[in-house]
Parts: C-alpha cells; structure tokens; sequence
C-alpha cells in the first residue's frame, strides 16, 4: 500500500509533467474523440487530418478575429476506441487535462455518450458525427450534429429509390449488430412500408464478421427485389453482394448510409455496380471543385482511401465554429453555441449552410448538409440526385 | 484378541480394472485398531491401485470398502478422508511453495476446530520433529525433511487409518529410523492403524504387524512378518527376486 | 503476533493514504485518473485471487460486464439507491460466476482460460440484443446520488481499500492455503479431506464479487456503459497488471494497475500508438521482470522462494 | 434440396480455412502448452502482404495467378518471419508456461496491433480476381477461388495429418505433445522440435491468410474473428487433438452456416457460444480431448 502511494504520487507528477506544454494564447484547442485504432481507426484518422486541414487553412487565411484578437484551432485527436469506457477516459483527458472546451468532432455513439454527458456539465461545446436519436434534442443544448444522420438521409434516398424502381416491391434489409445499425434499421423499416414496400426480413450480424456467405445465402433465399444493407460499412457491403452475384441473386443494392465506394469496390469488384448509396461522397465528375480534388489527393496519401460523409464532418465544424465565434465575438462555449443556429459558413461540399431541425429534434442543431445519392456505375460513383433541405 | 473388535478397514471383493487390464482382482483384507498393516508386492502388482481406490481417488470396479463399519461411497477422496482414512503420496504430497507450518496446517482445516489448529500444528510438527523448521519453506528443506512434512500433513488430519504410500523412499538410514518410530507411536495410541505400502523390505518386516502380499493383482499371501518370511509363494514371486539381488 | 500487528499497520497507513489522497486532490483529471487506478486494481486483485488455485479467469471481463449492467440497470430502471445497488450488483455477479463456474471448473488450464474468453465475447452479443439494456450503444445516466458526487473519488477508494482487505484476509486464511495447495498439489488437499471442485467454485465466486463491484463501480463512475467497455482485452489489461506489478505478491496487482493506468493515460494521447506502447510494456515487463516490478526491486518476504522454486520447476 | 447442397458447399468452405487455421493452434498447444494468441496476427500479416503486393504486382504486367503466387510467397514469408521473431525473443523461454505465456502473447498482441495499423493502415484493400468463373453443383454455386481455396486446406490438412504419423519430424512432435520429458529421455531435442512446430503452426495459419485474401475483406484487425472461431473450434474438438481440430472446426462453421441462415447472424454467433457451453458439460476436456 505504502507503494502504491508512492507511485501514485510519481505518476501524477509524471501526469502534470507529460502533458504537452501549454499553447500559445491564441490558439483553441479542439478536441477529437475518435477510434485511432481497431477496425475503425480510418475514420478517425481521416477525421484528425479532415480538422487539420481546416485549422491549417483557416490559419492562412488570417485565422479567426474576436474581440481583436486573432485565434488559431488546434486538432487534438484522441483515441475512443469506440466504446464507453475508453470515451470517458478521453473525455476525462481532453476536458480535464487538455482543458478542452470545444470538441471539434467525435465518433462512435456509445463513447459520444460517455463524452456528452461529462461535457454538458462542464458546458463544453460538442461536435458530433454519431447518430444515435438519444444524442440530439432540447436536452443537449451544447450539441450539434456535423453530418447528415438516417433522420435526413433516409426519407429521401428511398423516395428515390421506390420511385426509380417501381416494380420493386419487396426489400430484405441486413444491418451491424451496433447503435448504427439499430437505428437505421428502426427508421429504414419504417420508410420503407411508408412508401409501399414490403420488408421480408430484416436481420443483424456481428461487426468483425469476415465470412458472408451465410449471411447472403439467408438474404438470397428470400427472393427480394431489393437488398438494403443499412449502416453495413461499405467493405462488408461489397463482400455481401458479391456472395449474392455468385448465388445468383440481381436486384436493387442500396446501402443507405454507405460512405464510400472504395471498400465497396475493394470487396465487391464488380458485383457493386448499381448500389445505391446516401451517404457516398464523389470526387470524379465535372462539379467536383478543385479544391475537392486536393484535398481529397492527400487524403488518399495520407489514409489510403477516398474520403467520405464521416470525415468531411470535422471539415465542416471548425469553419461553423469560426463563422459562430466571430459573430458572437466571444470564444466562450456557452456564447458560441448560442450564435451557432443563427450562422452560415462554407461546407467543404460548396456553398454556405447553416442550421436546421427544429421540427424533428426541437432545436436547430443539425448542419443543413446537402443529401446526395449516388450510384455506383462501371465503376466509378456518380451522383445521380442532390436535395438541399 | 484381534478378532473380537470390529475391523477397522474391511475390504471385500475389491476389483478395479483399466479397460482389459484386472489390476486388482476381488481383494479380501481387513485392517484393526492398533495394528500396522504392510501392502507390499512387486511392481505392477496392484498395491497403487488397492490404495487409490480404498482412498477414494479411484472409483472400485466392484467389490466394497468398508471403513468403521460404513460402506465409504466410491472415488470420493475426500469424503473418505473426512470419515477418517488419510492417505499420503508416492512423490511428495507437500506443497512446495508454502512454510512447513502452514503445510502441517493444512492437514487441520476440514476436521479441526479453527482456534485449535495453531496448537495441532506445534503438536505435530513436535511429534516428528519439525518444530525448529516451521517457517521454512517446504521446496527448499532436504528430501528427506520434505517426507516427514508429507506425513506430518496427514497426522495432522487426525486419520483413524494412516494409509502411506512409500513413505521411506530416498531417506537415509537415520530418518528411517525417526519415521518408524513415530509410526510406531502412533499406532500405539490405540485406536488407529497404519496401512503401509513400502518397498523398503527391512523396514517392513521389522515395524508391521501383519503383511498382504499382492501379485498381479491377485491375493497373494497374508501373515506376520516372520509367516511371510516362510511363505514359499512369495519367496518364489518376491522375495526370491530380492535375495537373489 | 508481531507480524500481525505490521501487516494491521501497514494496512491502515496504506488504505487511509489512499483514501486520504482521493479525498484532498482536488483536480478532476487525477481523481478520474485515480478512481480508474482503484478500480484496476479491483479488477486485477480478483484475477490473481483465482489464479492462486492456479486458473486463469479469463471471464473477468464478462463478470465485470455484469456487475455493471447490473448495477445500472438497477440504479436506472429499479431505481434501486446507489448504496444498495452496488453490493446486490456484487452479489448478483457472486452467483452468476458460481454458476459458471460449477460448469467450466470441471475442466482446467487452457479450457477454463478459453472458455472464459469466448464466453466474454458471448455475454457482449447478448448485451447488444437486449434494448432494456440499451443495446449496442450503451446505457446512460447511471449517477449516483447528486449529494455524493465530490466524494466519489473517495467512495470508490474506499471501497477498493475494505474489498482488498477482504481478498487479503482470504489469502492469508486457511481457504488461501488451500487454494494454493491446489495449485500446486490438488491432490494434498483432496487427501485431507478439502472438496477442492467446491472450494474452487466458492473462490471464483468471491472473486467475481470483487469484479462485479469492480464494475458497478465503473458503471457510476463513468455514468455510461457500453457492450464495448467489456470485451476481452478488460481481462487482458488485468492480466497485465498483475504480471507487471507481481504475481506472486498481493501487492503486484495494486501496483502494475497503478503503473500502467498511469502509463495508459499517457499514451492516450498518443493517438492509435498506445496499443504499441501498451504491448511494448507487457512484453518488457515480462521478457526482463519475470516476477514483476516487485519483484525486480527484490522485496524479501516467505514468497520470494516461491519464484525460484517455480522457475526451477518450469527449467525442467 | 439446393438449398442443403448449397449450405454443406458453405460450411465445407468455412471450415477448410478454420480446419487450417485451428490445426496451427492446436499443434502449438499440444508441443508448448501453451495458448497462442498471436496466431491471429499471423495469419493477418500473411493475408496483408498479399492483399498490398497482388495489386501491384498485377499493374507491374504480371499475370494473376503468376503474381498470386507470388505475393503468397512473400506473404508467408513473412509470417513465417514474424512467427521465428516472436519464438526466439519469447515464447522459447515461456514453454509449458501457460499463464507467462499467455501474457507474453497479449503483449504481443496489443504491439502488433498498433504495428500492423501503421505499416498497412485501417483501410481496406482490394485483391483482383484470381480465378474467375464458378461451378455449378446441381444448383449450388461455388467459386472457383473457394474450391481452390478448400482444395489446398484439405490437401494441407491431409498431408499434416499423414506427416504426423509416418515422418520422423511427425513422429517426434507427436512423441513431444504425448510426454515431453519422456521423448526428451529418448533423445528427442525439444528445443529444435518445439521451434519447428511452432514455424509449421506459423506456416498453416500464413497459408490460411494467403488463401483468404482474395475472398475476403483483408484488414489489420481480421485475425480476431479468426482466432476466436479457432479457439472455440480446438476446445470444441479437444486441445492437442489433430482429428479434434478438424472436427472442431467443421462443427463452428456448420452452425455459423445453418444458424446464419435459418436465424440472423448475430443469434448464429450466440449459438456457437451456448453450444460451447454444452460441450463442456459432456466433455470437459473437448470431444477428442486426451487426459
């Protein structure tokens, strides 16, 4: 016991010592609750080079002016590994420690959770991708949601696609086993019998499973017309309906939430022509900006695929904070937030936004991020629908 | 005088068989207070066997084992140690990394009282002369101290029937010498036995008080020291083997 | 009697010290940073308790999982009070593990231990199947008492402190030297008359006792608890600190939790580094300290022999 | 009718890479004693190298089988590398140390984790076709990369067991899982016999990650799944065991295959771990399992 005091007393100085010395005034620290390692470390790791393209960006434009100051943002990315505990333990970190009192994006509902409910109390700004309904609403005055979620994507990526396919009455609908998957399951049952389709079943498995053969023989054996595979990260998604072109299976693949075509097209070959995705982000066609272009070259350098939804989220946040910020001209949390509803800035998508969903969530916490369908085509994902609600 | 008490020990018909192999084959013996009982017999003759299954560490394969007058349920160690029947190991029934103190305690824990097992232990470990070594470490003592704790344990469990297993082997001339005179000591309290499984023919002879040999598993022979001495059968299976030596 | 009254002294020093420290710091970062030590080294006490019958419990994690959901699900659904949650948490953890136990402890070694990591992995599918327990996303607002909210350092602290004592005073009983002669001789203890599949089944439930405190304390800590809180790298981490701070010595686990959570908060902010960091230390700590940290700074005491005595044995 | 076909044609695909996968686990069980958890990353690093080389070795003008073979080569090489690694500076001095050991590989574990992270990042990698077209089995659908992928496991797995019993190495690694110090008595060197079948062990699970690459999703963490069916397949079948293994493994993935497709996948992974559960029961020691 005697040890146990000493050490504790060591590792607390050694704590307070390792902690990166303090920033230069102006600078603000954004923290970042994301998955570094596991099998959703690429998400993260695009988000933290998504922030510190913006922050490197908004600081060679002259950065962000309030009261006559002139502020910098600092990405501080920190490893959630996508569950609760290791959320609190970052959470603990960056509010605690870092003294953090923005966070500029964070991942995974379960440790956002965790984050959210320390943050609230500390009345530190909050900045999510996750999208668990439980996480948005009047009760979290302090969040506010960096991308699209099934509540914005779904009604009218399957209104689409009900009408695109008329005769496609019936779907068979597979999604991960985690709060992702249940909740886009949830709703997607729900739009689908809204628009007179016929849900055969709808089933779970396991994230981490690499064997899908089971699984598209289950869905096969259905007989649908159309497949959803919901929140199925896109490489499971291409390994599925591959299994199901051997079985023999050919209708209308939509993977709602689906990201990007990379994973899809890694595992899927060409058995992912024609999926259907709400979430997918292209960078090939004649509207992609140069801008685009650059940044999503270095991203590919830098993570080893096309970016996606989930990262251009922590793009975004940080020009909605510096937009919120200088009209508030105060870099206090409680300030920011209240100025956040009533701003518009640039989306890494092309144009200004805002915020919007009062009707749905009681307050407008949702970026007004255009919601784009695309459509995997020889190949290459192409956009075959853009609605700005 | 033996045959009016009631035997402490009465096996009747014992079988034990490992697939095809009979390695005991309907034994008859019984063992009375006050006596040491010798089991010996060649290798392979089946003494481990008889002893794993009167000690409940082996399921019989038929026949009963009857202690104290009770039918003891078969393959339950520990209830026959419970009943009173406590037997020691081949290779060191010990443990290693404990103090010879809190190995002696062990033998104390399921038959005695909690505030009584400090003054059992010092009992014991008196009575075979470990008192001066009651803090060391059993793995790093002497072979032949290390069998002396083996038997310690067990006494120290109170056994109506000591059963040992080999309790001689490796030590030298003296501590054979102590380990047969506590034996000794301890079957004159009255009321106890001692059943002895011992290649140490010598020793036999000169402590037990009525011998069993056992040869591939079968009865063999039974008597006093001196009557197995005579016995034409286990000179010709056993003891022929040893004296030709 | 001298010894006795050391090892009295040494407790009330040590666990008041302890107790002390969670009640004067005053930073919230360190509190969290020493609630999540106190609860480590819960978890990885309860480990080594079983692994002195020589087992590997290796469905720590899952008990530690259910004495969390337990005690959450209590606290918000029942609204069972804080105080009353915790124990029953405890106790509900106690017979589960009994019953799986009275199962897996039928086999040993490497079958207790992989049985115990695949059922792990079990117990999380099913968490993620139940919506009363939140499903995959996790259960939330698990608080304890508003009025206990600047003593929760210290409770969890404390109650470290009194269910260490408890596992301490096991160790140093009759049923700790039985569970050692188990480990070493199962067969002494059978031949004395000891139900060793009974007193293994009553060990591992003690010691699940422990770890479902253990995780009723983090679920009120942490407030939120999600299926991915408890998969099987939680028994590793434990394993690891028992093997860095010592098996052989009830300090061990107290101290290898105390190193690397300290070491772990370091890493965190590494980013996806500190795994690497974390792997780098155990293969370290067990390549060059083979009895611990305690043990490579030579504490001398009846357990140091028991070491060499086991490394001659595997020398063999 | 197609339906049973298509399923036992499944569960046969499954199996073979777990048969391949668990007959490593099992041989280092039965000659170390002790549990590797490593084995996992080995089969991982084999599968990565080959999903990073094939692609380019196929843009470099190599012809895909020809660049396949390739890319296996370096792959198992490269397992086989990090399997001497891993012998030499640890696990040689923790035999028959189940619990040193064990830590030992946890450690292992966690490093390689971040380590194979940064070398091949989290992003998931494309493997062209092999082999394309598929047999038609009286409705049934099979690939031709999974009928070579099955072919090469149950040929593997045919001439392991048929080593095991008529080679000299077979005979001594065998002798080793039975009794060590006895085969040690006889002149059997332990040492040398223990490093060959841990390489060997090594090599069945590179292989497994050669032949999967091209069918499935390759990413860093891929070896976890792997290892958990594994595992639960040689306690299943019996630790040590070889037939245990094979058993054990057909087992996993008839139930991963009937109970995917009859029930959700999610509920099929339950199963498989309630059926664990019951096996224990019956046999404590695996179905095949030695004393």
């Amino acid at each position: 016991m005697k040890i146990q005091l000493k050490s504790t007393a060591a590792i607390v100085a050694l704590s307070s010592l390792v902690a990166p010395a303090a920033m230069a005034e102006e600078t603000i620290k954004l923290g970042l609750s994301v998955p570094l390692s596991g099998a959703a470390a690429v998400w993260g790791k695009g988000a933290e080079f998504m922030c510190e393209t913006a922050a490197d960006e908004i600081r060679e434009d002259g950065g962000i002016s309030v009261g006559g100051e002139t502020y910098n943002f600092a990405c501080l990315p920190y490893d959630n590994k996508y569950n609760a505990a290791e959320g609190t333990k970052v959470a603990q970190a960056l509010l605690n420690r870092e003294g953090v009192r923005y966070i500029g994006g964070s991942l995974g509902t379960a440790p956002v959770k965790a984050l959210q409910s320390l943050a609230e109390r500390q009345g530190v700004l909050v900045f999510t991708v996750a999208w668990g309904a439980s996480l948005k609403g009047t009760d979290h005055p302090m969040t506010f949601t960096q991308m699209n979620t099934p509540g914005e994507i779904l009604p009218v990526l399957l209104r689409y696609v009900a009408e695109r396919h008329p005769d496609a009455k019936s779907v068979a609908m597979l999604n991960p086993n985690d709060a992702t998957g249940q909740e886009t399951e949830a709703l997607a049952s729900k739009v689908w019998t809204k628009n007179n389709v016929d849900v055969l079943t709808s089933d779970f498995y396991e994230r981490g499973t690499t064997e899908f053969q089971p699984i598209a023989a289950r869905l096969a054996s259905m007989n649908p017309a159309m497949i959803d595979l919901g929140a199925t990260p896109p490489a499971d998604a291409g390994a599925i309906f591959k299994e199901l072109d051997v079985l023999g299976w050919d209708g209308v693949k939509i993977v709602e939430v689906g990201t990007g075509a990379d994973g899809l097209k890694a595992t899927g070959g060409a058995a992912a022509d024609g999926v259907y995705m709400g979430a997918g982000v292209t960078f090939d066609g004649d509207t992609v900006t140069d801008h685009q272009k650059a940044v999503n070259t270095r991203a590919k350098e830098r993570i080893g695929e096309s970016l996606n939804a989930v990262q251009i989220g922590f793009y975004d946040s940080l020009y909605a904070l510096k937009a919120a910020m200088e009209k508030a001209d105060s870099i206090e949390p409680e300030a920011v937030a209240d100025s956040l509803p009533r701003v518009t800035f640039r989306t890494f998508y092309g144009g200004e936004i805002g915020f919007y969903g009062t009707n749905i969530y009681g307050r407008d916490q949702q970026m007004r991020l255009p919601i784009i369908v695309t459509q995997v085509r020889d190949g290459q994902l192409e956009e075959v629908a853009r609605l700005i609600p | 005088m033996r045959s009016e008490t009631s035997p402490l020990l009465k096996v009747e018909g014992l079988c034990r068989n490992f697939g095809g192999l009979m390695a005991v084959d309907t034994l008859d013996f019984d063992v009375h207070a006050g006596e040491i009982f010798g089991l010996i017999g060649p290798n392979g003759a089946g003494k481990s066997t008889t002893f794993n299954v009167i000690s409940g560490f082996l399921p019989p394969s038929g026949g009963s084992v009857r202690f104290r007058g009770e039918v003891l349920p078969g393959g339950k160690a520990a209830a026959a140690s419970r009943a009173g029947l406590v037997r020691t190991f081949q290779h060191g029934s010990y443990v290693r990394s404990m103090s010879v103190g809190d190995n002696i305690r062990l033998g104390t824990v399921s038959g005695t009282p909690r505030p009584e097992r400090a003054g059992r232990v010092r009992e014991v470990a008196a009575l075979l002369g470990l008192s001066d070594k009651l803090g060391e470490t059993a793995g790093t003592l002497p072979h032949g101290l290390q069998r002396l704790v083996s038997i310690a344990i067990a006494i120290a469990a109170q056994p109506k029937l000591l059963c040992l297993d080999e309790p001689l082997t490796g030590l030298n001339e003296t501590e054979v010498g102590t380990v047969l005179k506590v034996l000794d000591g301890y079957r004159r309290a009255g009321d106890r036995a001692i059943l002895l499984v011992e290649h140490n023919m010598k020793a036999v002879m000169t402590v037990c008080d009525r011998i069993l040999v056992l040869h591939h598993g079968t009865f063999l022979a039974t008597g006093t020291p001196t009557e197995i001495r005579g016995n034409d059968d286990v000179i010709h299976a056993y003891l022929g083997q040893a004296h030709a030596k | 009697m001298d010894n006795k009254r050391k090892t009295v002294l040494h407790w009330g020093l040590g666990g008041g010290a302890a107790i002390l420290l969670s009640l004067v710091l005053t930073d919230p970062y360190l509190r969290s940073v020493l609630t999540l030590m106190a609860i480590s080294a819960l978890l990885a006490a309860s480990l080594r308790f079983v692994m002195l019958m020589g087992e590997l419990n290796f469905a720590l994690a899952a008990f530690a999982g259910l004495g969390a959901y337990a005690a959450g699900y209590m606290n918000t659904a029942l609204s069972v009070p804080f105080v009353l949650a915790l124990p029953l948490a405890g106790l509900f953890t106690a017979v589960a593990s009994a019953l799986f136990g009275a199962i897996t402890l039928r086999a040993k070694g490497p079958y207790f231990l992989l049985i115990g990591f695949t059922f792990t992995e079990a117990v999380r599918v099913v968490y993620s199947k139940i919506p009363a327990l939140g499903g995959t996303s996790g259960m939330i607002g698990i608080y304890p008492p508003l009025s206990l909210d600047d003593w929760m350092a210290g409770i969890v602290v404390a109650t470290s402190v009194i269910l260490l004592l408890g596992l301490f005073a096991a160790e140093r009983s009759d049923f700790g030297r039985i569970l050692l002669a188990i480990r070493e001789n199962e067969n002494v203890a059978r031949s004395v008359g000891v139900n060793t599949y009974l007193c293994k089944v009553i060990a591992m439930s003690c010691a699940c006792f422990v770890a479902g405190v253990a995780g009723g304390l983090h679920a009120f800590v942490n407030t939120v608890i999600s299926p991915g809180d408890f998969s099987y790298l939680l028994a590793a981490f434990a394993l690891a600190y028992v093997k860095v701070g010592g098996e052989n010595y009830f300090l061990g686990p107290i101290v290898g939790a105390v190193v690397l959570v300290a070491l772990s908060h370091y890493a965190i902010g590494l980013g996806g580094s500190e795994h690497f960091l974390y792997g780098g230390a155990i293969i370290v700590a067990v390549l060059l300290m083979p009895s611990g940290i305690l043990g490579a700074f030579g504490k001398v005491g009846p357990r140091s022999v028991e070491t060499k005595v086991r490394a001659a044995r595997h020398a063999v | 009718m197609q339906h049973v076909i298509q399923l036992g044609a499944t569960a046969l695909q499954i199996g073979a890479v777990y048969i391949l996968f668990s007959l490593g686990l099992t041989l280092i069980f039965g000659v170390m004693r002790i549990v590797n958890f490593v084995h996992g990353h080995i089969f991982a690093i084999a599968a990565l190298v080959v999903a990073s080389l094939l692609p380019r070795l196929v843009e470099g003008g190599f012809a895909a089988p020809t660049a396949y073979v390739l890319a296996s080569l370096a792959g198992i090489g490269a397992a086989l590398g990090l399997g001497a690694l891993i012998y030499f500076f640890g696990f040689r001095h923790f035999q028959r140390d189940l619990v040193g050991s064990f830590i030992l590989s946890i450690g292992f574990v966690l490093m390689l984790d971040g380590v194979l992270l940064s070398l091949f990042g989290g992003s998931v990698r494309g493997v062209p076709e092999i082999f394309p077209g598929t047999l038609s089995v009286a409705g049934a659908q099979i690939t031709m990369q999974r009928l070579f992928l099955c072919a090469v496991a149950f040929l593997m797995a045919a001439i392991l067991y048929w080593a095991l019993a008529h080679t000299k190495l077979g005979k001594a690694l065998r002798a080793v899982a039975y009794d060590h110090e006895a085969a040690m008595m006889v002149g059997v060197p332990y040492g040398r016999i223990a490093f060959l079948g841990f390489l060997i062990a090594s090599f069945l699970a590179a292989l497994a990650g050669a032949l999967l690459a091209p069918v499935t999703i390759v990413s860093p963490v891929i070896g976890t799944d792997y290892l958990i069916k594994g595992f639960i397949a040689v306690i299943i079948g019996g630790l040590g065991s070889v037939p245990g293994a094979i058993l054990g493994s057909f087992f996993v993935a008839c139930i991963e295959t009937v109970g995917g497709y009859y029930l959700d996948s999610s509920y099929a992974s339950i199963a498989i771990f309630t059926l664990v559960i019951v096996v224990l029961l019956f046999w404590p020691k695996g179905v095949l399992g030695r004393g």
